[in-house]
C-alpha cells in the first residue's frame, strides 16, 4: 500500500487540480467575500463614520458567510460522483483524507480571503496599520471554520438539504471565532491591545486541528451509508 | 495463497421490508459469484454491504475465518468496488483521476496509459469524464479495477451501456483476475462467462 | 515647462492622458498580436492535418 | 447594394474586406485624436472653475461615450445574431466586450483621478452616475466571463446574446435613477436642450476627440472581428486555403 | 393538449410540492437571511444609533444575498434528474413554465423574507411605522429578483459553476434595487418623502414580469443543449 | 392517418470531432428505427437532436413534409424523449411525478396507476423515486412513454438495468406503440423485437 503522506498529498493535490479546472469555484467565495462588502456602503450610503465602525464587524460576518457557503460543497460533489465511496473504501486512514480535503479547501476560500482582506481595510477607511491584523484573525479564523465546517459538511452531506441545516450546525461553534476575530481587528484599528483575542483564535485553531479530522472522518461513514 | 470470503445469515432491512434474510454463500481464490435477481431484489445494497459501505443488519462476513465486521480498515486494501457511479471527477481526465487513486490502495503495477489503451479510450484521453459518453464513462471506471492490485472485485452491472466489445472487454477482464486467483462477485442481469465455471446466488425469489 | 504643470493639476492631468494613450495602444496591440497568433495556430493545425494525409 | 451587404456577411469576403477598410478608419482616426489632444491640452482655454483639471474631460468623455456605445453595439449585434441567425453579428459581439470593457475601466479610472481634486475623494460610495457606471463595468465582466466559462462558441454566442440584450434594457433603468437623487457628477453639457454649453476653443477638440476615439473603435473593432472570423471558420476549405496560400507567398 | 392554466398551475404546484417535501429547502435563504440580520449586531456591539444607521440597508444587502444564493439551484436540479429535458420537449410554451417556476420560487423564498423583515425592524430598532414601507419594499424587490435571477440562473444552468458567475450576471441587474430599496426604508425611517423610490421598485417589477419569462426560456433552451 | 418522418444530410461536431455526417433515413407510422452504433458513435447525441433537445450543424428533419427546425414548437407535442435520466424529481413519488407531466402534453387516456401496475411498482408506489432501485427507476421512467399519447417514442438505451422481465416489458410496450400506428427510435446494443420488420440504422462505422 502507499504510504501515509503520499495518500494525504495526493488528496490535496486532487483537489487543488479540481480547483484549478474549474477557478470559479475558487472565485465562489472570494467573489461573494468582496460582494457583501461592497454592497453594504452602496446600502447605507457613504457616511465615512458609520462605515469606519462597522468596518471590522463586515469584514468578519462576510468572511463567515463566505466560509460557510462554500462548505455545503465539500463533500457534496464527492458524494455525488461515487468518489466518496472509494475514498471511504480506500485502506488509507480516512482521517487523514479528511484533512487534506480541509486542507485543500482551506487553501481555496481561506487564503484568498486572507489575501482580499487589506482591500476592506481601505475602502473601510480603517486606519492602514490596522492590515497585518486583519491578515492574521482571517487567517486564523478561516482555518477554523474550515476545520470545524468540515465537521457539519460531512454530517449533512447525504441529507438534499441544502445549506441550512450545516448552518445550523457550524454556526453555534463558529461564533466565538466571529466575536474573537472582529474584536480584535476592531481594538487594533483603535490602538488598543488586541493580543488576547489572537491567542484565543490561535488555541481554538490548535483545537479544531486536533479533533475535526476524526469527528469529520466518522460523519462521513455515517453519512454515506 | 488461496484466501476465503465467508458469508452467512446475511440480512438487511429497508423501511418496512426486508429485501433478503439468512444469505449465505463461500468463495475461494480464483472463483467467480453471480449475483442474480429481479429489480428491486437487493443486489445493489448486498454488495455495497460486502465491501462496506453499509452495514448489515445480521449476519457475519468473514475472510479466513477472521470477522471482517469487528475490524473493517483492515479489510479494506481486499476489496474493490465498481457501481452505478463512475467515481470519477468529471472536470478531470480519467488519467488524472486514475492516477490520483493510485495513492489511495494497492496497485496491480500495469501502466495507467496501457490500461486505457486496453479499455479502448486512446482517442478520449485528453477528455475529461464529463464529455465522455455513457459507454466511455463506464469503460474508464473499469480501469480502476484493472490498475487496483486487490484480491476482491465486487462488481454491479458491468455490462450497463456497454456494446458488444465493451462487454466481450468486462468478461476477459474477470476471467483473468480470476484465472490470477482473485475472487469477483458480479451482480447482473446477464449472462456472463457462459461454460466457465461460476457459482449462482439469486436472491429475491 | 510652466505648459506641463497645469496648475497644481499636472499629475492628475498627465495620467489621465497616460491612461487613455495606454488605453488605446494596448487596444490596437492586442488586436493585431490575437490575430497574428491565431493565424500561426491554425497554420500549424492545417499543416499537421496536411501532413497526416 | 444588398448585394455588397450580402458579400460582407461571408466570412472569406468579410475577411479580405476588412483589411481593407481598417487603415481607413484608423488614420483618420487617430489624426484626429492627435489634433484634439494636443488643441485641448495647450490651445483651450482653461476653466473658470476648474481650471487645468478640466482637461481631462478630453479624454474622460470619449471613454465614457465609448463604454456606453460599445455596449450598445454588442446588444444590437447579439439580438440581430439571435433573431436572424446571422454568424456574422454573434463575432462582432464577441469581438466588442474586452474593448467595451476596456474603455469602461479607462473611464472609470479617469473619472475617479478626476474626483480626486473636484470632490476631494476617489471614490463616491452610492453616487448613481458612478454605480452606473461601475455597473456598466460588471455587466461588461460577466459576459466576458460567461463567454469563457462556456466551450461550445455556438451556445456561447447566444448565451451572450441574450446576457447582453437583458443588460441593454437595465442602462435606460440605470439612467433613470441619476434623476432620482442629487449626485455630485456634472449633468448634461453636450447633449441638451439649447445646444451645448461650453466654449466652442473648448469644444472643438472634445468633439474631434470624440470622433477620432469612435473611429479608432471602429478599426480595432474590425481587426477583432477578423479574428473571430477566422477562429470560427477554421475548419473551413477557404481558411486552408488562405493559410497555405501565405506559406507560398 | 391540456390547457396553457393548467401547465402553469401544475409547474407552481410541483415546485410547491417539491418545497414542502424538502422544507430545507424552504428554510434555507430564510434562516440565512435571519442569521446576516443577526450576526452583525454581534459583530459590530450592541451601540443603537449605528445599529439605527444600518439597519435598512444589512436588511437589504441580507435579502439579496438570501436571494441571489437561492438563484443558484433554482433549474439547477432540473437540469441533473433531466426532467428539465422533459420540460423543453413540453408543446406547453417555454415562458409560461418559467413564469410558473419562478413564481414558485418567489412564494417559497421572497415571501418567507417578507414575512419575518418586521423582526429586523425591531432587531436595529428602527421606528415601528416603518414596517409597512419594509414588507412592501422587500416584496416587491424580492419579486423582481426571482425574475431577474432566473434569467441569470437559467444562462450558467448547465455550467457547473457555482454561484460565483451567476452573481457576477445578477447583481449589476439588482444593484438598482438595492439601491432603491434601501434609500425608500431609510427615508421612510427618517420620516421623509419616499414614494419616487416604491414607484420605481414597482416599475421594475412590471418590466421585469413582461419580459423576464422570455429571456429565460430562451436562456433554458441555449442552455440545455 | 400516416405520418413521416424524413432526416436528410444530418451531421453534428463535438469539439474538433464529427460525430455523424450525412445521416439519412425515412421513418413512417408503424415503424421502428434501431439506432446502433459502438460506444462513443453519437447516439445519444443524434436522438437528443431528434427530439429537438440539440441542434444539429447541418441537415434537414421534416414531418410529412414539413421543415420541423422552422419551427420546432408546432412538432413539440409529437416526440417523446426517454433518456439515461429519469427526468423525475427524485423527492417525489413517480405517481406524482406524472401526474405533474400530464399538464404538460397530450395523454394517451390510461390511468396513472394502471400504468405502474403495469410495470411492476404496485409496491413501491408510496417510495419517492429516489429510493427506489436502478431498475425500478428506469421502469418508472417507461410509465412516462405510455401515458403520453405521442406519435415518436425516441429512445436511448431502455434495456439498461432491467431485468429479463423488464426488457420483455419494454419490447411488448413499444410493439404496442408501433402496433397503434405510433413510431419508435431506440438507441440500443441488444437486440429487440426479433423476427420483426424493423429498420435499422447503423453510425460510427
Ligand atoms: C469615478 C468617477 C466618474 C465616473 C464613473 C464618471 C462617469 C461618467 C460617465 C458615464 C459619463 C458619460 C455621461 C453621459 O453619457 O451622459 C461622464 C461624463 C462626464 N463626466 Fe464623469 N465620471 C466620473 C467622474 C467625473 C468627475 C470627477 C468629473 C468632473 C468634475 C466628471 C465630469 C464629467 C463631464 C463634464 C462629463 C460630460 C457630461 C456630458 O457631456 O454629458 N466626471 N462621466
Ligand atoms: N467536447 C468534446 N470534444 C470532443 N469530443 C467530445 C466532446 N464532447 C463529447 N465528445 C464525444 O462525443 C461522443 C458522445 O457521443 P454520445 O454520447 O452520443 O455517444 P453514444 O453513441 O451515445 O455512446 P454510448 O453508447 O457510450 O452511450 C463521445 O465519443 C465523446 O467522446
Ligand atoms: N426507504 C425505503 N423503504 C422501503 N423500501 C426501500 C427503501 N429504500 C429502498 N427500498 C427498496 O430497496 C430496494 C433497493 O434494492 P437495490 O437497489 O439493492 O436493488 P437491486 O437488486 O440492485 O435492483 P436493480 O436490479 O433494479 O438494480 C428496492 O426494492 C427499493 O424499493
Ligand atoms: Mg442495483
Ligand atoms: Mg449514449
Amino acid at each position: 500500500m502507499p504510504g501515509l503522506a503520499a495518500g494525504f498529498l495526493a488528496m490535496v493535490q486532487r483537489d487543488l487540480l479540481l480547483v484549478w479546472r474549474r477557478p470559479g469555484d475558487l472565485l465562489n467565495p472570494l467573489v461573494f467575500f468582496i460582494m457583501v462588502c461592497t454592497l453594504f456602503p452602496l446600502a447605507i450610503g457613504p457616511d465615512a463614520e458609520v462605515l469606519r465602525d462597522i468596518g471590522a464587524g463586515v469584514t468578519w460576518v462576510a468572511a463567515l458567510l463566505a466560509m460557510l457557503l462554500s462548505l455545503n460543497t465539500l463533500f457534496l460533489s464527492d458524494f455525488e460522483d461515487g468518489s466518496l465511496d472509494q475514498l471511504l473504501l480506500s485502506p488509507q486512514p480516512l482521517p487523514l483524507l479528511a484533512l487534506g480535503k480541509t486542507l485543500a479547501h482551506w487553501m481555496s476560500t481561506g487564503l484568498p480571503l486572507m489575501v482580499v482582506s487589506p482591500m476592506i481595510v481601505l475602502t473601510y477607511k480603517l486606519p492602514t496599520d490596522v492590515v497585518p491584523v486583519m491578515m492574521v484573525t482571517v487567517a486564523l479564523g478561516t482555518a477554523s471554520l474550515s476545520l470545524v465546517g468540515s465537521i457539519g459538511a460531512a454530517l449533512t452531506v447525504g441529507l438534499h438539504r441544502g445549506s441550512t441545516l450545516l448552518s445550523l450546525l457550524v454556526l453555534p461553534l463558529a461564533m466565538p471565532l466571529l466575536i474573537f476575530g472582529a474584536r480584535t481587528v476592531s481594538l487594533a484599528a483603535g490602538d488598543e491591545p488586541y493580543f488576547g483575542g489572537l491567542n484565543l483564535l490561535a488555541a481554538y485553531l490548535v483545537g479544531a486541528l486536533a479533533l475535526a479530522p476524526f469527528a469529520t472522518a466518522a460523519a462521513l461513514r455515517i453519512s454515506n451509508e | 495463497m488461496t484466501h476465503k470470503l465467508k458469508a452467512e445469515r446475511l440480512s438487511l432491512f429497508r423501511g418496512e421490508r426486508c429485501l433478503f434474510h439468512s444469505i449465505d454463500f463461500a468463495l475461494e481464490s480464483g472463483e467467480l459469484l453471480l449475483l442474480r435477481g429481479p429489480n428491486g431484489s437487493g443486489k445493489t445494497s448486498l454488495l455495497r454491504g460486502l465491501c462496506g459501505l453499509l452495514d448489515f443488519d445480521d449476519g457475519i462476513l468473514s475472510w479466513d475465518g477472521e470477522d471482517i465486521g469487528r475490524n473493517r480498515q483492515d479489510f479494506r486494501a481486499r476489496f474493490a468496488w465498481y457501481g452505478h457511479k463512475t467515481g470519477f471527477k468529471s472536470d478531470l481526465t480519467a488519467e488524472e483521476n486514475l492516477r490520483f487513486e493510485r495513492h489511495l490502495r494497492a496497485a496491480s503495477g500495469r501502466d495507467i496509459r496501457e490500461a486505457i489503451d486496453r479499455l479502448g479510450l486512446t482517442r478520449q484521453r485528453q477528455l475529461p469524464v464529463r464529455s465522455l459518453s455513457a459507454g466511455q464513462q463506464r469503460r474508464a471506471s473499469l480501469a480502476r479495477l484493472l490498475l487496483s492490485g486487490v484480491d476482491v472485485w465486487v462488481i454491479d452491472e458491468p455490462f450497463t451501456n456497454l456494446d458488444a466489445e465493451g462487454r466481450g472487454l468486462v468478461e476477459s477482464l474477470v476471467a483473468e483476475h480470476v484465472g490470477r486467483g482473485g475472487m469477483a462477485i458480479v451482480a447482473t442481469h446477464h449472462d456472463m462467462l457462459d461454460g466457465q465455471p461460476v457459482k449462482t446466488l439469486e436472491i429475491g425469489q | 515647462m510652466t505648459m506641463f504643470d497645469m496648475g497644481d493639476y499636472g499629475p492628475y492631468v498627465w495620467t489621465c492622458f497616460g491612461l487613455g494613450l495606454a488605453v488605446l495602444v494596448f487596444n490596437e496591440w492586442q488586436a493585431r498580436r490575437r490575430h497574428k497568433r491565431l493565424f500561426r495556430d491554425v497554420q500549424v493545425r492545417v499543416r499537421a492535418k496536411e501532413g497526416e494525409q | 447594394m444588398w448585394t455588397f451587404f450580402h458579400k460582407l456577411g461571408s466570412p472569406p469576403h468579410f475577411y479580405r474586406l476588412s483589411l481593407l477598410f481598417s487603415p481607413w478608419l484608423a488614420i483618420p482616426g487617430y489624426l484626429l485624436i492627435a489634433w484634439g489632444t494636443y488643441t485641448g491640452l495647450f490651445v483651450a482655454p482653461e476653466d473658470y472653475q476648474q481650471r487645468d483639471a478640466f482637461r481631462i474631460i478630453y479624454i474622460h468623455v470619449p471613454a465614457a461615450y465609448l463604454a456606453q456605445m460599445t455596449y450598445a453595439i454588442m446588444a444590437v449585434a447579439g439580438a440581430i445574431g439571435l433573431i436572424w441567425r446571422m454568424k456574422l453579428a454573434h463575432a462582432v459581439a464577441a469581438a466588442a466586450a474586452p474593448i467595451g470593457a476596456s474603455f469602461c475601466i479607462l473611464m472609470l479610472v479617469t473619472g475617479s483621478i478626476w474626483g480626486r481634486p473636484m470632490w476631494g475623494t476617489w471614490w463616491e460610495w452610492g453616487d448613481p452616475r458612478l454605480m452606473s457606471a461601475l455597473i456598466l463595468l460588471f455587466l461588461y465582466f460577466g459576459l466576458i466571463a460567461m463567454r469563457n466559462a462556456i466551450s461550445d462558441t455556438a451556445k456561447a454566442d447566444k448565451a451572450c446574446a441574450v446576457l447582453a440584450m437583458v443588460g441593454a434594457l437595465n442602462i435606460p433603468i440605470i439612467r433613470f435613477s441619476v434623476d432620482w437623487w442629487t449626485s455630485l457628477h456634472q449633468g448634461a453639457t453636450l447633449i441638451r436642450r439649447g445646444g451645448p454649453a461650453m466654449d466652442a476653443d473648448m469644444l472643438w477638440p472634445l468633439l474631434a476627440n470624440l470622433l477620432g476615439f469612435s473611429l479608432v473603435l471602429g478599426a480595432v473593432l474590425l481587426r477583432r472581428i477578423r479574428t473571430e472570423v477566422l477562429y470560427r471558420e477554421r475548419r473551413k476549405r477557404w481558411v486552408r486555403d488562405l493559410v497555405l496560400g501565405s506559406e507560398a507567398a
